[in-house]
């Protein structure tokens, strides 16, 4: 995987970068971690944000966890459900 | 059973649904579109979701729950997009023998599902407009 | 609003009279009738009050609920007579603007009506028929 | 008040009476106290009673209070509902 991975975006991630899903480069073997740390990166203006957590494929993700390129991944700023 | 719906919530299809003649205590709760945060006039809210991941995240809430109490059945309504003051934005419906499980097990599900389920709340104001929690 | 009634109760009218613009959370127990008591099955319940006093009891109980907790609307409604297996004998609604006090309060109200208002239940059995509480 | 008060019945006190009311003769002066001895005495059928309190005009009243001919007096076994 030394290209890239697709990141669904949603609420206050989805506004302040006007999409719903970015495209992040990411090494092979690369884990949760890295990513939030390309994210970050890439999109300074989400800094703001009280937390950013990763879900893979449906389910919260530790920050080790290694990601491969079939994973559907997505950005979850604080939730505000209820 | 649960939903995550763009359409009103039902209530009396909700309480028909946890009628059953083991239950002597159905306890309900309603979260509903309010007409001011913290004073300030709110005009109405969109709530969006990471839909599949939103319906896991209350199935495991529910699953841990029925272990806890005797629930004998349960429903978790949320709705998502525009909701305006009055509307029920979730509705939780907890069915048991007797009256502490119910409320206990209510109370269990809506604070769990404020704190994990992918569900977004943003306000909007007659002057702007903020996403829920979303900053320090 | 507190009722004592011979008629079902009616939880759409109910909801309808707990909604306001300031509510933002409704917590609504139903105490209903069971299919058994510690495993003896139930035919049904015959209910019967002490009408002015069981009134003046819950709007005791509701006033006490009302400065313990920032209640917007509140709704007692008891039903008396003879009721079936899945009737609802009792409905309590508490719309406050967060949620902690709508649970607690709902629960305050409930479990204080079992202890103080004079209403009387008989359960009637397939094989005979017992007031509940009456004997040590 | 040197003859009969009305007391109401209830649930199951109305079951083992067979009554809705009945008549307890008393002096007058006689408290709430009084007024449970006298309905023990006539009505020994409801010595298995778990409590029995009595209200006055729609009241729970405590035993050293004195009733007067006009008080609504009612018998309160367990209560029930819910």
């Amino acid at each position: 995987m030394n290209s890239s991975i697709s990141v669904l975006l949603f609420g206050i991630t989805r506004d302040l970068t006007g999409q719903s899903a970015v495209s992040v480069p990411l090494a092979e073997g690369a884990s949760v971690g890295d990513l939030l740390t390309q994210i970050h990166q890439k999109y300074p203006a989400l800094a703001g944000i009280r937390s950013l957590l990763i879900a893979v494929n449906g389910e919260y993700a530790e920050s080790e966890q290694v990601l491969t390129r079939h994973d559907e991944v997505a950005l979850i700023p604080p939730v505000s459900g209820g | 059973m649960i939903a995550l719906t763009s359409d009103p919530i039902d209530v009396p299809a909700a309480l028909r649904f946890l009628q059953s003649e083991q239950a002597g205590a159905i306890d309900f709760f309603l979260g509903v579109v309010r007409d001011n945060t913290q004073e300030r006039p709110v005009d109405r809210l969109e709530y969006e979701a990471y839909d599949r991941m939103a319906i896991s995240e209350m199935q495991k809430i529910a699953d841990v729950a029925q272990q806890q109490w005797p629930i004998l059945r349960y429903t978790i309504i949320h709705r998502k997009g525009t909701l305006q003051i009055g509307d029920i934005a979730v509705l939780i419906g907890v069915a048991t023998p007797h009256r502490a499980a119910a409320f206990e097990a209510c109370r269990y599900i809506i604070d769990t599902i404020k704190q994990t389920v992918p569900i977004w709340k943003k306000e909007v104001f007659t002057d702007g407009e903020s996403w829920v929690n979303a900053h320090p």
